[in-house]
């Protein structure tokens, strides 16, 4: 089936191809996934990676990604969190050195629920940015991506073939599940035990059609004079056509050094200064007002 | 009530790709139909939707009175219509043959005797020896694994049978033994048979009925002779009737029908015109009407 | 049937015979990199089933580490080292800096397995009493519980858990995510070796 | 020199019991168009493969004698140097696809043998262009039609201008619009390009017109070697091996049996209409 020419199918979604994304190249995409997801590393303050994540949201929208596709998180952002409270209520740690709050009949520790909170704004601000990437990049993306970063042609063949199956793999899940159906398997009708059992259902066809797959690609790489080696039988260093071909423009450099150079910037301010510690948060600080705490 | 009612059925996929642009189409019990058609014209989403395995963007589509789109109507629906896929692998999910062949009346609460006597007789139809059941459906041969699937759709007993590319890859003594086993369900008991396939002198050969889409559209719908004997239109599917019926049209004869089909029919039409046109030649006599070569291999009464 | 003339003689699928020409080639790495591929695509699906994040309680994504290192060695090694990486981002279970944490956890999780079965001669298509003890106690407690450990180390280095809820968490994490090892990798190995051994893909020794 | 050359060649695929391929001697001179026929597992495509060298070198079992490529034994080049001298497209178009646009996938070969930059960009085009793929460039390979797909394959293996070209039934999976596309391209290399063309297929009225000489496969042997018209000329030897030549072979060749018919049997719809016309009792026009 002849896809439309206005969508972009990404790893994640489907984007259109005006995205204004696309007037990047895709080393400055990987510079976007790299500081969005390294930075929060280096970030406290809460409200500063809630500001960042305020900012992916914005480059969500801007960049046309159809944000029904994000509501697969949705639970994900729930169960998470609780996971982090429950676990710092129940194991906050040595209680003689923390701060005992009571509320609504409840007896909590202070500090670890403080970091229980900034740990999971980190992690959001971090997951986000990864998605927002494989939110608008194609496979094609990170390979010329991973090539023009000079990684060895071995290394990034690699990548894009194990990011092109996962592709075929979920095309082939989808058939898989419609021949399912066609011989009367009713999903909603199923056990427990008899969904465990599904699953073999799934994986034998997707290993034999994966084992056949393997043989026939190796085949044909044999037959296109590809060598483990990677290296031309003249010897020498093969060609790179594409990775020469895709340009860097100014917009890419400025944008991409501008990013590395705000993220290496907040590294060092992180390190020296206590500008993106807890202690510097007035969200924090107003809470700790708010709870009576010193 | 038809087996199959479609009613200004479309499906779009999830990037927006309109796959079918409103078809309206009817089948009867007891017929048999091939869906051709160019890559990318729309003739597997179509034949997904008639069963049911994809479900309408709007329209309707109804099986035996049951609407495809009412959720919980799988088991009702595979009773009724059964969906061979083109792949064998991504349908075979057992370690066994016989198990495979079980797999669909198990799903369907069927219990053994019984069982054991669908898997035997879906097997027996499907031209799959007993002495297979333990082998593993990986290691067989591909034009073993499609019978395979085919007896494992077989063994849900549906009504009509839709089957996606049956002879693709296959030589002509596979293609002519797997059509030659549909034409004996469709013939000798009563299934309706609906197959998709490039392959026009198969078409020609087994189909009753010959439905070309174009563009999600159906732009041909009639009897094999009839859709063949109208190159024009059917150049707009990108589609070619077979090389004997291109002869009969491109010569012109009065004396050979234009919807010849087969090999023989031209053969006995271009005798009969020479022997018509010279009965002085001894030659043409001797060996002009011999009825008995007016049978084709594989081709159905008339 | 061929898959059943090795039984009762377990170990002997390692063995490479004489004349038998064995060494690493191109299937290798293609089959590394699918395998990259469809533990991208369970590592995802079964991340988001159980939508549970960071906490790899109950993830699919080990079974396919374990049994692809036991199938394809060190390529199965690599492959379970690196999928995690996308399959964590995609599935928003794990940000890029602590699935490359994980890493350590991800080579034990596959390593242990593979050095079980070659070490102790079990056969992976679990036809005796001894194949499923070896699989059972090396590739699904032994490996869980290292991987565990690592992981909540990590865990608690990114400030994800508190340290006190570390010895809980090592053990939640390890029987948990024991249970969909052992289904999962069960089943794969039972039904799905069959069809690999007789493959080229299929390493005897470490690399080929 | 003979292009391609096989003496006493037995394979026997590993897990098998039976040779795939029994005793083959078959010489193909250079510039020959080669059409192999034969019914399913008859080993036709063990045959091209054996040539193309995927046997032994890619898959496993057991090679007994010696398959000769312009005079040096196959399994001794080197891939990326048998690649300029063999090209070969395999059944179907999607399992040989490896990179992720089209462009990629037609330079993957040229990148492989390490020619300059500049030479890549022609080849490129100039392999684009015979296959008609020019618009297609920037789209993932696995995101078009069949027959673009298949059109793509033959793209990605003609730019390293092989002296040799395999087309292992380069038209089994496409719609008829694709085939005949396919066909022709085959017919451009013949002619223009002065390429050994060897082609596996079932839709034998296809490639029928184009064939030197047609190598009839039965049974892991090479039973027949000889031009078209004469190989079709023995009907009931080829149905009774489930073969079928072009139904216009068929059609004159019955009615050769039946003495109305003397000319050389016909192998297209063109010289199916001019047989007809040579008829002095038939066409009446």
């Amino acid at each position: 089936m002849a896809r439309s020419e206005f969508a972009k199918k990404t790893l994640l979604g489907i984007v259109p191809a005006d995205s204004p994304f696309y007037a990047f190249h895709p080393v400055t995409r990987l510079a976007f996934l790299f500081v969005l997801s390294v930075t929060p590393m280096f970030i406290d303050r809460p409200e500063i990676n809630l500001a960042i994540i305020a900012m992916t949201f914005g480059l969500f929208w801007w960049g046309r990604v159809r944000m029904s596709d994000l509501k697969k998180y949705r639970l994900l952002l729930v169960t998470v969190a609780l996971f982090m409270f429950i676990v710092a209520y129940l194991a906050p740690g040595d209680k003689a050195q923390l701060t005992p709050v009571r509320l609504v009949g409840l007896t909590l520790y202070w500090e670890p629920m403080r970091w229980a909170f900034v740990s999971y704004v980190r992690l959001m601000a971090m997951l986000f940015g990864a998605i927002l990437y494989f939110s608008t990049n194609r496979e094609r993306d990170v390979l010329v991506g991973l090539r023009t970063l000079r990684l060895p042609f071995q290394v990034s063949y690699v990548a894009g073939l194990s990011l092109r199956s996962a592709g075929m793999f979920m095309e082939d899940f989808a058939t898989i599940r419609e021949a399912e159906q066609a011989r009367a398997l009713d999903l909603d009708a199923l056990s427990l035990r008899e969904k465990v059992k599904l699953y073999t259902m799934y994986t034998v066809p997707l290993f034999a059609v994966a084992l056949r797959r393997a043989d026939e690609i190796s085949a044909a790489l044999y037959a296109r004079g590809y060598t483990l080696s990677g290296r031309p039988g003249t010897g020498g260093k093969r060609t790179d056509y594409l990775r020469d071909k895709s340009v860097l423009r100014v917009r890419d450099w400025v944008v991409s050094f501008g990013l590395l150079g705000t993220f290496v910037v907040i590294a060092i301010v992180s390190r020296t200064t206590g500008v993106f510690s807890i202690q510097a948060s007035p969200l924090i600080g107003f809470v700790e007002q708010l709870l009576g705490i010193g | 009530m038809s087996l199959l009612e479609v009613n200004d059925l479309t499906f779009q996929y999830e990037d927006g790709t309109s796959a079918l642009r409103g078809i309206d189409f009817t089948v009867e019990e007891g017929e048999f139909i091939a869906l051709i058609g160019q890559n990318g014209s729309g003739k597997t989403t179509f034949a997904k939707s008639l069963a049911g395995l994809l479900r309408p963007t709007t329209g309707r589509v109804v099986v035996d009175g049951i609407d495809t789109a009412r959720k919980g109507v799988i088991k009702e629906l595979v009773r009724r219509i059964g969906y061979v896929f083109q792949n064998p692998d991504h349908q075979l999910f057992n370690n066994n043959v016989y198990d495979e062949i079980a797999y669909g009346p198990t799903n369907l609460g069927i219990d053994d005797p019984e069982r054991d006597e669908i898997v035997r007789e879906a097997a027996a139809a499907a031209g799959v020896r007993e002495a297979l059941f333990t082998e593993h459906p990986f290691f067989l041969t591909k034009g073993l694994r499609q019978r395979i699937a085919i007896a494992s759709t077989l063994a849900m007993r549906p009504k009509a049978i839709i089957v996606d590319e049956p002879t693709t890859g296959q030589d002509y003594r596979q293609s002519a033994e797997i059509m030659t086993f549909l034409t004996r369900l469709w013939r000798d008991e009563g299934h309706t048979i609906i197959i998709v396939t490039h392959e026009m002198p198969i078409v020609a050969a087994y189909a009753q009925r010959v439905v070309a889409l174009c563009e999600g559209r159906i732009l041909l719908d009639g009897t094999t002779r009839d859709v063949f004997a109208r190159p024009d239109e059917l150049r707009r599917t990108f589609v070619k009737p077979p090389q004997v019926t291109r002869l009969a049209q491109a010569w012109g004869d009065p004396g050979i029908a234009s919807d010849v089909i087969t090999v023989e029919e031209l053969v006995d039409g271009a005798v009969s015109s020479i022997v018509g046109r010279s009965s002085a030649s001894p030659a043409g006599i001797s060996g002009g009407t011999d009825p008995a070569s007016a049978r084709g291999p594989g081709r159905k009464g008339q | 049937m061929a898959t059943n003339s090795a039984a009762g003689s377990s170990g002997r699928i390692w063995v490479v015979e004489e004349g038998e020409r064995r060494s690493p080639g191109i299937i290798h790495v293609v089959m590394m990199a699918l395998f990259i591929g469809i533990g991208i695509v369970v590592g995802t699906l079964g991340s988001l089933a159980i939508p549970i994040g960071f906490v790899s309680a109950f993830w699919p994504g080990q079974a396919v580490q374990a049994v692809g290192s036991i199938w394809f060695g060190a390529w199965g090694v690599i492959a379970g080292m690196f999928f995690p990486f996308i399959s964590n981002a995609m599935s928003g279970s794990a940000p890029i800096p602590v699935s490359a944490a994980y890493l350590p956890a991800n080579f034990i999780q596959g390593f242990l397995a593979v050095a079980a079965f070659k070490l102790l001669k079990g056969d992976p298509r679990l036809l005796t009493a001894r194949d499923w003890t070896i699989w059972v106690v090396f590739g699904v407690l032994v490996a869980n519980f290292v991987g565990a450990f690592w992981g909540t180390y990590v865990l608690s280095w990114f400030g994800l858990i508190t340290d006190q809820a570390r010895i809980p968490a090592l053990l939640g994490w390890t029987f948990g995510n024991s249970i969909p090892s052992l289904i999962f990798g069960s089943i794969l190995l039972k039904y799905v070796t069959p069809m690999v051994i007789r493959s080229k893909a299929f390493v005897k020794g470490w690399w080929a | 020199m003979n292009a391609i050359e096989l003496s006493g060649v037995t394979w026997r695929y590993e897990h098998a019991k039976e040779p795939a391929l029994v005793d083959v001697d078959l010489a193909i001179p250079e510039g020959e168009f080669v059409l192999v026929i034969g019914p399913n597992e008859a080993g036709k495509t063990t045959l091209v493969s054996a040539i193309k060298g995927l046997i032994p070198n890619s898959i496993t079992g057991v090679l007994k004698g010696d398959v000769l490529v312009f005079g040096e034994r196959v399994e001794s080049i080197k891939p990326p140097v048998l690649a300029k001298q063999i090209g070969f497209v395999f059944a179907d178009p999607e399992s040989q696809f490896t990179a992720l646009t089209v462009e990629e996938e037609i330079v993957f070969g040229l990148e492989n043998v390490g020619w300059p930059r500049e030479t890549i960009g022609k080849r490129v085009e100039w392999a684009a262009r015979i296959t008609g793929v020019e618009d297609l460039l920037d789209k993932p390979p696995y995101d078009i039609s069949g027959g673009q797909k298949q059109r793509v394959a033959i793209a990605s293996v003609i730019a390293m201008q092989p002296r040799i070209l395999i087309l292992d039934e380069p038209t089994a999976m496409i719609d008829p619009l694709g085939k005949d596309l396919v066909v022709r391209i085959c017919a451009e290399l013949k002619n223009d390009h002065d390429m050994t063309i060897v082609v596996v297929e079932h839709n034998i009225e296809a490639f029928a017109p184009l064939a030197d000489k047609v190598v009839m496969v039965n049974e892991g042997r090479v039973e027949r070697v000889a031009p078209p018209r004469e190989i079709f000329r023995d009907l009931d030897y080829l149905l009774a091996r489930d073969v079928h030549p072009p139904q216009v072979s068929q059609v004159f060749g019955r009615l050769r049996e039946r003495g109305l018919y003397r000319g050389e049997l016909p192998l297209s719809d063109e010289e199916g209409f001019a047989s007809w016309r040579t008829l002095p009792e038939g066409a009446a026009r």
